[in-house]
């Protein structure tokens, strides 16, 4: 087991803490859980955002996460380089702390949807995406009400133009993602947000395969390197 | 809602014996007014009539189903599986390794239909919260729905509403939905059936009750603070046909608060392992009134509650309100006065309201008191288990024979049996059911193994609790019940329903080991609806004796009907089975070329 | 053209989730004084013709049949 | 006592996937001479003392950080 420690973070309504802290264990890392009102990070080496529902999500999806105290400590050292992914409502968090430009919204089909999605990774380069091969197909569940992913036009063309789309979907939009984005990342490709759930594909036994399970290794592989 | 003009103390109840009190309005019967005046030795004050009016109502009661529900207890096949049996919150089985788990289904049925959003999401955390009261971590939800005809209006007023509430809810709470049933027929259009099932996973040694034992020790209530939900629903709501009366009644319904549950799980699973809890109590469809006299009931006989300490949303709320309303999300534990501090402390960790409302006693009596004036005096037990129970007419309908005698060589031949089969297989009780189960969550919590589309769900066991060893462990469920056939006949109707859980339990390659129900019928009033629900309950009682499985728990839907038209007898049957190594699984389908297909049985 | 609002917010009876987690955020975002807050939905309707007592009253009535789950909500109608 | 209302609404820009479906079901359920519908929020918030300058700046302040994202949605403030 490598010795790098990697914080989830469990507001008050994450439910996908455990299943990312299980990833992060079948990366072999250590998984480090991190408390939303604890402004402290414990010197972790990266940090994980799970899915869930945060604070219930009734107001808009991430928008009071993002005022916990440890978000006060996370989004400094996010700005610094550390290695965040926000999956789902993570994801969310992330957008409304503009540490990743955009919005998530109420899918078009106005219903939460829940399938095995097929994507594309079309970064990597990114902390999170390097053990993927560039344009590699992979199927992962995606789950969410408010997946819908938009920005501005021009931040849209700053994405496509700076190869910062993650991961598309491919098939069926899900969502009504505008260029179907499934995941972004910000400049320093320190910071990813992805929609669908790679920690629901690392056991062969409990997802449609493992094909989420780079995500983790990807950025233990740079902890290590780093 | 205008404040009491004067409150109805014992003192004032036993100066006035004669005055008119509105039981029949609360859908009490005249002899068990009476009888509630004989235990009491005067006329109840009108939060006494007020607590014996929900608890005697038929969905607290069981009045009408008890007598049949005993063979349940008495035909029970030996069972070394089974921990905790009928009686308690859910019944609790040993599934090895020192786990248990604990399900339940319920109903909520008649909320769906007034309002199918609310009505579903609430059915989800009225049974999640039972299964966290037995010292549980809730693990997985599945539902069993019927409506009327898929092309009715009324069917696209209900059913999306529905399966959004379910999913809205059990998404939220992070459950994955890990199966159920979709069923359209005519006679559920006006009355659609919502039942929900919730497992729980528990430490065998971490079983909790709903007991008050302990003189001195301390009654808190927590989660949501007390609003005018649902007032007069138990009783009314429950258990009353619709019509255009149902309309007036409409501004009762609960809504429900999924993030306040989420948090009220983690919360109460940190106060179990903290072992700060001696009794606990869901709050259900009779809130305060059924825990205080249940958990009083089952203690050392007392309890003093200070009705007047209960947090509420609402400061208009009247004590008798405060009592039966069936606000969302709330909780009532038991506690000594040394661990009270760091009960509370673990609530305010997660935000959560907690409040000392009262003391256990040994004085047999439950006592409350509103600003210093006593107002409810009673024997719990006289309220939680000794209600009225009739043992009602029931006569095989008039037309059993004539539907019996019907005979499927009667029926024409189709003559182009491929437009047939498409017809069938483009039937909306046959066609994919993904429109429904794509709105669930199946992958929360990363141990579902199997859901849809397979026979039964399959659930890994591991990580349930913290630190504990990863185990590959599971548990399998399956619900089926089928109205058609238990209307032909409800004693083998009924039993169909266990067969066909049963098989869909083995057939992912589980062992079955006990049994949950949820019985919905038309008006036990009405003897041939009574006769079907006393043939499909000694089914089902035999059924489970021949299979060697025991019922642990289920719960009875009466008045499932429009105007005086019942729905189709609908048992729905739940089976529960255990696998040693989820990684045996048997997936549905054809996984294998070349395989070789055998037919089992005739 | 004409443009008709309808504000839909919970019955004062109803449970708010939403505004409840709302006003329980606000003093952890440093935000005092507030007394309380309720989400509700607002409706901005645009009609063809002008907003006249027939135009109103089909508003009105889609308020009541779809726009407000009348169960739980109540709306009030406006003209812009 | 006093109360704000702050109402919020998704840019033009950004498609209004909830308003769009609450037009296309209009015309089904007999609801002719819609334009377009759109939804949006409205927040009824109670502050403690007067709606003064300096409670509207505190109120405004909560909407463009809470109430409202401002990278999609616009909101507009007014006392009750
Ligand atoms: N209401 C529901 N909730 C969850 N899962 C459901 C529901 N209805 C059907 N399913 C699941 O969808 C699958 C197919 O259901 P169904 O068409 O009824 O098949 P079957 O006739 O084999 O039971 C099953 O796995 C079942 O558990």
């Amino acid at each position: 087991m490598s010795t790098a420690r990697v914080g989830v973070i469990t507001f008050p309504g994450s439910l996908d803490d455990r299943d990312a802290a299980r990833a992060v264990r079948l990366a072999e890392a250590r998984a480090v859980p991190l408390w939303h009102a604890d402004p402290d990070l414990h010197g972790v080496d990266a940090v994980i955002l799970p899915g869930g529902f945060s604070y219930g999500d009734y107001l808009r999806a991430g928008a009071i996460a993002r005022f916990a105290p440890v978000m006060q400590e996370l989004i400094p050292a996010a700005r610094a380089g550390l290695p965040v992914l926000g999956i789902c409502n993570g994801f969310q968090v992330l957008c409304e702390s503009h540490l990743l430009p955009g919005a998530l919204i109420r899918n078009e089909n106005l219903h939460f949807g829940c399938h095995d999605q097929r994507l594309r990774v079309e970064n990597t380069e990114t902390a999170w995406t390097s053990e993927y091969s560039p344009g590699q197909e992979v199927v992962i569940p995606v789950k969410n009400g408010e997946g819908r992913y938009v920005a501005d036009a021009a931040t849209l063309s700053e994405l496509e133009r700076e190869g910062r789309v993650v991961a598309r979907y491919l098939g069926v939009n899900p969502n009504g993602s505008m260029n179907d984005i499934a995941g972004v990342t910000n400049e320093a490709g320190n910071v990813v947000g992805l929609m669908p759930h790679p920690e629901h594909a690392i056991e062969e036994l409990t997802g449609p395969g493992t094909d989420g399970l780079p995500f983790f290794t990807s950025v233990l592989k740079r902890l290590v390197n780093a | 809602m205008s404040s009491a003009p004067h409150i109805d103390s014992v003192s004032r109840a036993a100066e006035t014996p004669d005055e008119r009190q509105p039981y029949a309005e609360l859908g009490m019967k005249t002899d068990e007014y009476v009888r509630v005046k004989h235990i009491l030795g005067r006329r109840p004050t009108s939060c006494e009539l007020a607590i014996y009016s929900v608890m005697w109502s038929e969905h607290c009661s069981y009045k009408s189903s008890k007598v049949h529900l005993r063979q349940f207890g008495t035909k029970a096949p030996e069972s070394d599986a089974l921990l905790v049996g009928m009686g308690e919150n859910a019944g609790v089985v040993d599934v090895g390794d020192g786990w248990a788990v604990t399900f339940k289904i319920e109903s909520h049925n008649h909320p769906s239909y007034v309002e199918p959003y609310q009505g579903a999401a609430t059915g989800v955390g009225g049974i999640v919260r039972d299964i966290m009261s037995m010292g549980a971590r809730p693990v997985a939800v599945m539902d069993s729905l019927r409506f009327g005809p898929a092309d009715a209006p009324d069917t696209r007023r209900v059913l999306p509403g529905v399966v959004a509430g379910i999913g809205g809810y059990g998404n939220s709470l992070g459950l994955p939905n890990i199966g159920g049933e979709v069923v359209f027929d005519e006679s559920y259009l006006g009355n659609p059936l919502v039942n929900a099932l919730c497992l729980g996973v528990l430490r065998k040694d971490q079983i909790k009750l709903a007991t008050a034992p302990g003189p001195g020790n301390k009654v808190v209530l927590f989660g949501n603070r007390t609003g005018p939900d649902g007032i007069g629903g138990a009783s009314v709501l429950a258990s009353a046909t619709f019509d255009e009366e149902s309309q007036a009644k409409r501004p009762s319904v609960q809504v429900g608060d999924p993030f306040t549950e989420k948090v009220l799980i983690e919360c109460c699973l940190e106060l179990f392992a903290a072992d700060v809890v001696v009794g606990i109590q869901d709050l259900g469809a009779a809130g305060v009134s059924c825990a205080t006299t249940e958990l009083a009931a089952k203690g050392t006989g007392g309890m003093d509650v200070r009705l007047d300490l209960v947090p509420l949303r609402d400061e208009t709320l009247r004590p008798e309100e405060i009592l039966m309303s069936e606000s969302q999300e709330r909780m009532m534990a038991v506690v000594t006065p040394e661990d009270v501090d760091r009960f509370m402390e673990i609530c305010a960790k997660w935000d959560m309201p907690a409040t000392v409302i009262g003391e256990v006693t040994d004085t047999g009596r439950l006592r409350m008191t509103w600003h210093g004036e006593l107002i409810v005096d009673i024997p719990p037990g006289t309220a939680a288990d000794e209600g009225p129970v009739y043992d009602r007419p029931y006569s095989r309908p008039l037309d059993q024979d004539e539907l019996q005698r019907r005979d499927p060589a009667g029926l024409p031949r189709p003559d182009d049996l491929r437009a047939e089969l498409l017809r069938l297989l483009g039937s909306p009780n046959l066609a994919s059911k993904e429109w429904v189960t794509a709105q669930y969550d199946r992958y929360v919590r990363g141990n579902t193994v199997l859901a849809t589309p397979a026979d039964a769900g399959l659930l890994r066991i591991d990580e349930v609790m913290p630190g504990a060893e990863p185990s590959t462990r599971g548990v399998a469920i399956s619900t089926d019940g089928n109205g058609r056939y238990t209307r032909l006949d409800p004693y083998a109707g009924a039993q169909l329903a266990l067969a066909e859980a049963y098989r869909n339990v083995a057939a992912v390659g589980a062992r079955p080991l006990a049994v949950t129900n949820c019985l919905n019928f038309g008006s036990p009033e009405d003897p041939e609806v009574m006769w079907q629900f006393a043939e499909a309950v000694r089914g089902l009682a035999d059924a489970c004796q021949t299979l060697g499985v025991p019922v642990t728990g289920g719960n009875v839907s009466f008045y499932n009907q429009t105007g005086s038209t019942a729905i189709l007898p609908t048992p729905v049957v739940g089976v529960l089975g255990v696998i040693d190594d989820v990684t045996n699984r048997v997936r549905p389908g054809f996984t294998e070329e070349g395989a070789t297909v055998l037919l089992l049985g005739e | 053209m004409a443009r008709v609002i309808v504000d839909v917010m919970l019955k004062p009876e109803i449970l708010d989730a939403q505004g409840q987690a709302i006003a329980r955020a606000l003093p952890r975002l440093g935000f005092t004084g507030v007394a309380s807050v309720r989400q509700g939905k607002r409706f901005e309707v645009e009609i063809d013709g002008p907003a006249d007592d027939a135009a109103l009253a089909e508003v009105r009535k889609m308020a009541e049949t779809l726009l407000a789950n009348t169960v739980i909500e109540d709306f009030t109608l406006r003209v812009e």
